[in-house]
């Protein structure tokens, strides 16, 4: 059986190191694989070493499995795993280095051929969630290029498919692995496609150039549940925020009309009015009628079945008057005008999405414009802190701890915090409990320390959580597909119904 | 007719120095390609390293001069995005681009020029009339919407051609073509009907005007008081010499199909230079930006060039006129 | 030939010390693209023209009349050589002066269709440049009447255009253009050549009656001798842009010295009643970018000897006003 | 008069009766109407012209403010009473907005766009078109070199960069535009100045000493205007199609204030999933007024081709 | 044309040799926006083997129609509607196209006006000749590169052989309209119309070119009909003359006769007006008025707005063909004595 996937973004190299990016990422791991891997559930699970446990407070200890081979034919040794640790974070040119999963390493080494011990720095909870993201090459190829990766000179893995044929910017052609070590994929070839328009996708699902297509956009899912295809989804799991610039005291695009004496000259600085902005969303409505139920409401950064999110914080409900008097009490009563920005490109619907907050923002006594551009334009503009509300996502997280240090946290790039608090929101309580919770090995106590963190931020609003996003994957009958929280999707994951 | 070429060349070089100075400014005045590509999580640190990777640290000026130093070695530099260098990886899509707007242009002037015959020969027909109606609607009907409904049409409703991509390639001189084969042609003709649509529509109205202006010179009326056949003055008197604009109009309207191919390939998803610029464009992947405008350039003059060669072939007066 | 007194009457009326307009050695060479030779369209041309005088210049397709023309008129430049007006270069003009000794050469085109702008109505053809340059003293309607009367055309269609009007009444607007400025001197390139032959007559008579009402001096190039012969005092023989005989008309009918103004003698058209046997020279006109070497006459001339194939012949004076450049002049003079 | 007698003009020629000027331009306008497709067009081209202008008293809905619109009402199909007063006519979007009042408005920005920036790049490129085709070699070389260099970037090409380098908005929209078409033009004006300044016609204003400025603008402009006029129907229609296509490649208007283009942009996803009213009618209106001014501007080069008349 | 003088006209046959073409009562009419345009409007004449007509008259008189009605190629809007072509004793007005085409270029062949225009400047010499010829007959390329040769050679071209692979933007205008000669004269036509062939040429070149062509007719024997609107051309070159106003043939004879003795009060105003009839120096006999409008004629004789003789009757209705002698006829109620 031949199976035809078509995917939403085209990868950059098929190298395993080359870049920190999903759609690389996903692909890559059709090839390659690592010691442990997330399930689709994100639940960590043995890949390559069967077994792992933390020896010391930094040192972690990985039993390789026997027997497996690279797809030229070579073992995998302990040697294998070493140069790839050492390669990934070192890939010259990189533009987002995998670097990011292997800052707290100190050192990696193989005890024997077939255990590794990994040494880190200082103690590190969150080791074993790094430890799936670097995909473990053959020693023999450390040197290989980016080049020889895209040739299928160096796509030598371990894992469910070897290489046939990659042409860049149009698909990638792969065969079954026949010497897989773990279960075998239904599929004989596959080939992935890079179409990246959503309407395109749909049409090559409808028209039978695809079998599976991953990340339908809400307004097709109509036409594929109409037609003879299933459609699964993931988890909710990608948050969508509207970031505020609160950090200082004049901000662009938002000014009141008439305030009262004493009421902020930026307004976004007082709480009251951050949270007047969150309750006129209707959240519910966006799900509804933009997003075909893709999405789920959204008032922290993680949604609630992941490590750290707390029960306690629930989407906030629409509550037109309560924002009003909420403007009132901070001394807006008249209102305000903002214009708020968006990209159009990037996410699903974005610009739909910014025009309907706007709208709903109107409702409430505000005068909202909405601008969107294009991501390439827009993305910087935001690190120069040049919009004042804008509409922004942080990349699939797993955990709690890494959301709340990139957004909330205050900014300090130096040392790796707060680095996408684009609004320079500071709150030295919540900036404590995350540091601590980073040098807790104990998963209980992190958790509440995290829960803990999460109630403190998002009563503060230093950014509004709008929604947590789920990918729609649809195929045809024939074929069932376990969606991924993290996004990826896999060939392996596909099977064929008896 | 010798100094042509060399000024052309010189020309064309002019063209592009001129080009990359406007897309080194116009990138920087953009943003940084390096706050679009680095990883949301990456630090400081990370970031100087990129910059200086890329290059990005030194001032502008000095960027542009070193690149104007490697380029004259032959080196445009290596892609931010895809780590390789950026003129293999905007040659590696050319072929797909080249054969798409090839075949376009190929049903263009195979559709184009006998329709606008027919038009030229009986201006009255209703036939004729509809069919000029008909290149109305292909001058009108903006690409990327007769793409949509091209694929609701032919591959979603009727589900006679696949709608997307580039279907089985063969290698032939070392590149890989898809015309070669069935699968590959059927994949292409969506796409190269729609991209075709314009300049049939011109080819057909360049003709019928051609064919009209032609009837009326006195050298037909001649023609045909020697008492030669219709065939014979249509198909030599006449056709010979709405070549002459014809071929030239066609050779330069091929640079603009490329250009469009932006549209056509992103409905069609069509893995050409197309896409790749918007790509690229996105994130402010300079050196593919600069490789794929030399590249451009560099096609547009050669194809000049051909049509002079052309030109030079069908019309007499430019063959000699330059020696006299 | 029975009425000579025209003629006399206007010879010995005009005959001053200075000419009212003289080419000194004008040339003119229209560069070729692609390095082809240039092409020399009028080469060191030597001519005067006294007031009063009809000068009319006579030569075959392509011999550069028209270049000629032009250069006389201020239309364009010369390569080299000067114009002068009433003794005194144009080139050394400046500001009003120029403007002034400009208007004074006014210029009369072969194409009627073309020479005029159509676009424009006839009373703002005539009128701009008057009103440009304030010469109109009077109501502005009253002087487009009376310039339109002039010419024979009715002011009530001064409001028409171009394309509403006939050949000839489209000759006579160009004419009311250039005499609306009070020239002195007109030149004439062809004006009636692409006329209907009933017309033709009807033009070349206003032109008679414009010297006789207004003194005018014209350059009148045709490439019909029989047209000149009617009109000028003075005829001037062109070939491949040199002048090749010049000399009073009477003289130059009747005495031709050149072989090629013999040869156009020889075939000028004219009504026989009985059919006529040709005996044309032979041979083409040879192209002026690359005319031939020594007289440029001599591929076809029957009379050629082995030096005109070398040395191109000087125009001189073979008897009194006639200049004729012919190698045979030396030989026996 | 002496000579009025026996030449008088008018006696031959007075058969055409008309002793009052018909100015070329008025009976070019006479030859159009002979054209029953060109008329149509023209009058299709008028009536969404009036329709653009009146957008705001003829559409229900001010389709650009934002407090007019609701999610709420969004996808709702043609002839669907909206929760208010009226009636949407042609359906809704997604964002709620009612798609006729959309396309009228839509209409009033394609229209600007179009004709603004072929406007500005007529008055432009021909200017400098006229200037290199009168003024001397080293002005033609220098602004015809650039003018190639304009026409050898692809058109969508320079739009996207511009717009990526300017931002979006109607007005970066126009600039982009007239930065793509100027140079055709240039190229056009020159190409048919250098055959105007060629006849007699500018020799004899040139002989009456009438000043440079004088002779380009009365005399060379009025008679270039023909195909310059031509190509500007065209190029009209060339605009408001670039424009809709770089709004489908996402640059372009604001999004708040969408032309035909964005319109159709916007809908086309939800053409495949059946809503195709969001989508099909601004493409129908589009279309229309694209072909009305294809219909016009061909019927002009028919009767303005100098080759077509006597 | 009345039965008198249609009658009178054949019984002219008789004592004439047979005529290589007899036209009678052509009437050419365009059909334009403005109205039926009367280009040709019963027209009718004789041309005898070796015998060359002039057809003169001013632009637009309708000369070239009548050419092209001839041959069977007047272009829409303009159509043939009435009166016979008699060629070689055949009607041909009537034949269809595919049986004209065999006779054009064949027994009947035409020469144009411009020669830079009437050579199809992206084809060589030797191929618009050879395709003339096999068009016609069946015969090798060989063959018809020989017959092509001597053609050129005929009409005065030299290195004729060599100049068979050269296009026509390579000849000067005088060597041009002689290919269009040398075509023309391919297959020995009984019959030329030559449409102002030398009009757009220089005096000498005027002169090669009627020589060359006068030599042709007498070796040949062939009927001519001469086009021109060049009163001293036809003089020198024609045996008969027919003088064309608003088309109609107002008077026509033989060249002496209606040269020194005119009729029509047109033809002999043309004659005065050329300037070579004229003394130097003084003003010269015209015509007064415009060249009649074809689109909106007056009622009766179109001379008479122009005529000095017109009166009342020449108002009312045009007047009828009078014959003067059995070869010399004028339309006029005033003719000159
Ligand atoms: N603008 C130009 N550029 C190049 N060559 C030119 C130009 N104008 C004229 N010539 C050439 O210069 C020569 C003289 O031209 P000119 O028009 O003066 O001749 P002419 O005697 O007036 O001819 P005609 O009787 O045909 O009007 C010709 O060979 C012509 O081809
Ligand atoms: N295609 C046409 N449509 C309308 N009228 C035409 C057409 N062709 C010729 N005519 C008219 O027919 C009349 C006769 O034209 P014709 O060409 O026979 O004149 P001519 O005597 O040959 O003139 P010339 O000396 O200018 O060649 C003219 O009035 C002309 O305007
Ligand atoms: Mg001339
Ligand atoms: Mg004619
Ligand atoms: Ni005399």
């Amino acid at each position: 059986e031949d199976l035809s996937i078509a995917l939403g973004s085209s990868i950059t190299s098929l190298d395993p190191h080359f870049a920190n990016n999903s759609p690389n990422k996903a692909v890559a791991r059709h090839f390659f694989e690592a010691l442990i891997a997330f399930d689709p559930d994100t639940n960590l699970v043995p890949a390559l070493a069967t077994s792992w446990k933390r020896i010391s407070d930094t040192e972690w200890e990985f039993k390789l499995r026997p027997d497996v081979k690279f797809s030229d034919g070579s073992t995998l040794t302990a040697d294998d795993v070493v140069v790839s640790f050492e390669r990934a974070p070192a890939v010259p040119n990189s533009p987002s280095s995998l670097g990011l999963f292997t800052r707290s390493i100190a050192q990696v080494k193989a005890v024997d051929p077939s255990t590794v011990v990994i040494e880190t720095k200082y103690p590190d909870p969150l080791l074993p969630h790094m430890v799936p993201e670097i995909l473990i090459i053959p020693a023999e190829l450390k040197d290989a290029e980016t080049g020889d990766y895209n040739s299928g000179k160096s796509m030598v893995g371990t894992g469910p498919f070897v290489f046939q044929a990659y042409t860049p910017g149009d698909r990638l052609i792969m065969k079954r692995n026949e010497n897989y070590w773990g279960d075998k994929p239904d599929w004989d070839k596959v080939t992935l496609r890079f179409i990246t328009n959503e309407a395109t996708r749909v049409a090559a699902l409808l028209s039978g150039d695809a079998d599976l297509i991953e990340n339908v956009s809400p307004n097709l899912m109509d036409r594929v549940k109409g037609g003879n295809f299933s459609i699964v989804q993931s988890p909710p799991a990608l948050p969508v925020y509207i970031g505020l610039d609160v950090g200082r005291d004049e901000t662009p695009f938002v000014k009141a009309k008439s305030p009262d004496a004493g009421a902020n000259t930026n307004p976004l600085r007082d709480k009251r009015v951050r949270q007047a902005l969150s309750y006129g969303i209707d959240r519910e409505a966006i799900s509804e009628k933009l997003m075909q139920g893709t999405t789920a409401p959204a008032g922290q950064m993680l949604n609630s079945s992941l490590f750290g999110a707390s029960p306690n914080v629930t989407a906030p409900k629409y509550d037109p008057e309560k924002a009003k008097q909420l403007l009132a009490e901070a001394g807006y009563k008249n209102g305000l005008t903002l214009t708020f920005h968006g990209p159009n490109d990037r996410l699903t619907n974005d610009s739909r999405v910014v025009q309907a907050i706007a709208q709903m923002w109107n409702r409430i006594g505000i005068e909202a414009k909405a601008e969107v551009m294009p991501w390439s334009v827009y993305f910087p503009q935001t690190g120069k802190r040049e919009f004042s509300l804008y509409l922004i996502s942080s990349g699939a997280i797993s955990e709690m701890g890494t959301a709340l240090n990139s957004v909330v946290v205050t900014h300090d790039p130096k040392n790796r915090r707060g680095v996408n608090n684009r609004g320079r929101y500071s709150n030295p309580e919540i900036d404590e409990l995350v540091n601590t919770s980073f040098q807790t090995l104990d998963d209980d106590k992190r958790r509440a320390m995290l829960e803990k963190a999460s109630e403190l931020a998002f009563e503060e609003m230093p950014v509004i959580p709008l929604y947590f996003y789920s990918f729609s994957i649809a195929s045809k009958k024939n074929i069932v597909y376990k969606p991924r929280m993290d996004q990826f999707t896999l060939a392996q994951g596909a099977k064929l119904t008896k | 007719m010798n100094s042509q070429p060399l000024a052309r060349l010189v020309q064309a070089f002019l063209v592009m120095l001129a080009m990359t100075v406007i897309v080194f400014i116009g990138i920087h005045l953009i943003g940084n390609p390096v706050d679009i590509l680095i990883s949301p999580e990456a630090d400081q640190m990370e970031r100087d390293r990129m910059m200086s990777t890329f290059g990005m640290d030194k001032p502008l000026w000095t960027q542009y001069g070193i690149f104007l130093m490697n380029a004259l070695q032959g080196d445009l530099g290596t892609s931010f995005v895809y780590n390789l260098p950026a003129i293999d990886v905007v040659l590696s899509r050319l072929p797909a681009t080249l054969e798409l707007a090839l075949v376009a242009l190929l049903l263009a002037v195979v559709i184009g020029i006998p329709l606008g015959l027919y038009c030229g020969l009986r201006p009255d027909s209703p036939v004729s009339r509809f069919i000029m109606a008909f290149s109305i609607l292909g001058f009108s009907l903006p690409g990327f919407w007769m793409g949509l409904i091209l694929i609701m049409v032919f591959a979603v409703e009727l589900g006679w051609l696949p709608s997307t991509g580039r279907g089985d390639t063969v290698e032939f001189l070392g590149v890989q073509w898809s015309f070669l084969t069935w699968n590959g042609l059927s994949h292409m003709l969506l796409p190269a009907i729609n991209l075709a649509m314009f300049k049939l529509s011109m080819v057909l109205r360049l003709t019928r005007a051609g064919v009209t202006e032609t009837l009326s010179t006195d050298y037909i009326k001649f023609a045909r008081a020697r008492g030669l056949s219709p065939q014979r003055i249509v198909g030599v008197h006449v056709l010979k010499n709405i070549m002459i604009p014809l071929v030239t109009i066609i050779g330069m309207e091929f640079g603009s199909t490329v250009a469009f191919a932006i549209v056509t390939e992103t409905v069609f998803a069509w893995p050409g230079i197309g896409k790749l610029i918007i790509d690229s464009i996105n994130v402010l992947d300079r050196p593919v930006i600069v490789a794929y405008l030399m590249i451009v350039v560099s096609l547009f003059v050669l194809l000049n060039f051909l049509v002079d060669l052309t030109y030079y072939a069908l019309d007499p007066r430019a063959r000699r006129g330059g020696r006299a | 030939m029975q009425t000579e007194s025209f003629i006399a009457g206007e010879a010995t009326r005009g005959i001053q010390p200075e000419p009212i307009i003289e080419a000194r050695s004008l040339s003119l060479y229209y560069p070729m693209p692609k390095r082809a030779p240039s092409v020399r369209a009028v080469h060191e041309v030597d001519l005067e023209i006294q007031q009063g005088e009809v000068l009319g210049l006579v030569g075959e397709s392509g011999c550069g009349k028209s270049s000629l023309a032009r250069i006389m008129a201020g239309v364009r430049q010369a390569s080299s050589g000067e114009i002068r007006y009433r003794g005194r270069p144009l080139a050394g003009l400046t500001g009003k002066e120029k403007i002034q000794a400009k208007l004074q050469i006014q210029m009369v085109f072969q194409d009627p269709f073309a020479s005029l702008n159509p676009r424009m109505n006839v009373g703002e053809i005539i009128a701009e440049a008057p009103r440009l340059f304030g010469l109109i003293k009077t109501d502005e309607s009253a002087f487009i009447s009376e310039q339109m009367e002039r010419v024979g055309l009715d002011p009530a269609y001064r409001l028409r255009y171009p394309h509403q009007f006939s050949g000839g009444q489209r000759q006579r607007i160009g004419i009311a253009r250039a005499l609306a400025v009070n020239p002195s001197v007109l030149v004439c390139d062809e004006p009636v050549s692409a006329l209907d032959v009933s017309i033709q007559a009807q033009i070349l008579n206003l032109f008679m009656d414009l010297r006789e009402q207004l003194g005018l001096t014209y350059l009148f190039i045709s490439h019909d001798l029989s047209v000149v012969r009617h009109l000028a005092d003075r005829v001037a023989i062109m070939y491949l842009g040199r002048i090749v005989e010049q000399a009073p008309a009477r003289e130059i009918f009747e005495r031709p010295n050149h072989p090629y103004t013999q040869a156009l003698l020889a075939e000028m058209p004219r009504i026989v009643t009985r059919q006529r046997t040709f005996s044309p020279v032979e041979g083409e006109l040879p192209s002026p970018s690359n005319p031939p070497k020594g007289c440029h006459f001599h591929p076809r001339c029957p009379k050629a000897m082995p030096i005109c194939k070398e040395v191109m012949p000087k125009l001189e004076d073979i008897d009194t006003g006639h200049l004729s450049a012919c190698h045979l002049n030396e030989k026996t003079g | 008069m002496k000579m009025r007698n026996d030449t008088d003009a008018g006696n031959g020629a007075a058969a055409v009766a008309v002793v009052k000027g018909e100015s070329p331009w008025r009976q070019s306008m006479q030859e159009f109407c002979e054209s029953k497709t060109g008329v149509a067009g023209l009058i299709v081209f008028v009536i969404m012209v009036l329709a653009a202008i009146f957008a705001s008293w003829i559409a229900p809905q001010d389709p650009y403010d934002l407090n007019q619109l609701d999610i709420l009402n969004g996808n709702m199909p043609p002839g669907t009473v909206a929760a208010g007063s009226y009636t949407y006519l042609l359906g809704t979007d997604p964002q709620g907005r009612d798609i006729f009042s959309g396309i009228l408005y839509g209409l009033r920005i394609s229209l600007s766009v179009g004709v603004g920036s072929a406007l500005f790049a007529c008055v432009i490129g021909s200017l400098l078109g006229l200037i290199a085709a009168y003024a001397g070699p080293k002005v033609e070389a220098a602004i015809m070199r650039i003018v190639d260099l304009q026409l050898s970037f692809p058109s969508i090409l320079v739009a996207l960069m511009i717009l990526a380098v300017l931002g979006k908005g109607i007005m970066n929209v126009v600039i982009a535009l007239v930065l793509v078409e100027w140079a055709y033009y240039a190229r056009v004006a020159r190409a048919s100045a250098m055959v105007e300044r060629s006849r007699d016609y500018i020799a004899a204003v040139e002989c009456l000493s009438i000043p440079r400025w004088r002779v380009i603008v009365r005399h060379l402009l009025p008679n270039c205007l023909p195909p310059l006029i031509v190509i500007a129907t065209m190029q009209i229609s060339r605009a408001i199609a670039l424009e809709a296509t770089l709004s489908f490649l996402g640059l372009g208007v604001p999004v708040t204030e969408p032309s035909l283009g964005l319109l159709i942009a916007n809908g086309y996803t939800q053409m495949i999933s059946g809503q195709y009213w969001i989508c099909l009618y601004p493409g129908l209106a589009l279309v229309a007024i694209i072909v009305a001014i294809n219909l016009v501007g061909d019927q002009l080069r028919d009767i303005l081709n100098p080759r077509n008349r006597k | 044309m009345t039965d008198v003088s249609k009658h009178a006209l054949n019984a002219q046959i008789p004592e004439q040799p047979p005529c290589t073409l007899d036209v009678r009562d052509l009437r050419t009419h365009y059909k334009t926006r403005a109205g039926v345009l009367k280009a040709v409007d019963g027209v009718s004449f004789k041309v005898r083997p070796g015998r060359i007509l002039g057809l003169v008259g001013e632009s637009g008189s309708g000369k070239s129609a009548t050419g092209f009605s001839i041959m069977g190629l007047v272009d829409p809007p303009g159509a043939v509607v009435g009166g016979s072509v008699i060629f070689e004793g055949e009607d041909i007005s009537a034949w269809p196209e595919s049986r004209m085409r065999k006779l054009r270029g064949d027994r009947i062949a035409m020469i144009f006006q411009d020669p830079m225009m009437t050579l199809n400047p992206v084809l060589s010499i030797g191929t618009q000749m050879i395709e003339t010829l096999l068009a016609h007959r069946k015969m090798s390329k060989e063959e018809a590169i020989e017959r092509s040769v001597d053609a050129l050679a005929q009409v005065g071209i030299p290195a004729a052989r060599e100049r068979l692979s050269a296009y026509p933007h390579e000849f000067s205008g005088g060597m041009r309209q002689r290919v269009a000669i040398a075509i023309a004269l391919l297959h020995s036509p009984s019959l030329i119309i030559a449409d102002e062939p030398t009009t757009a040429l220089d005096v000498t070149i005027q002169a090669q070119i009627l020589s060359e062509v006068q030599k042709l007719v007498r070796a040949k024997n062939m009927g001519v009909i001469w086009i021109s609107h060049d009163l001293s051309v036809v003089s020198a070159l024609a045996d008969d003359i027919a003088v064309m106003y608003a088309g109609r043939i107002v008077e026509q004879g033989p060249v002496s006769r209606v040269l020194s003795y005119p009729a029509h009060p047109y033809t002999r105003g043309l004659i005065s007006s050329v300037a070579s009839n004229n003394p130097p120096g003084q003003r010269l006999k015209q015509i007064r008025g415009a060249p009649a409008q074809l689109m909106n004629l007056p009622r009766g004789c179109a001379f008479a707005p122009r005529c000095d003789y017109a009166d009342a009757q020449c108002e009312e209705a045009p007047p009828g063909i009078t014959h003067l002698d059995k070869q010399h006829q004028f339309r006029c109620f005033h003719p000159l004595r």
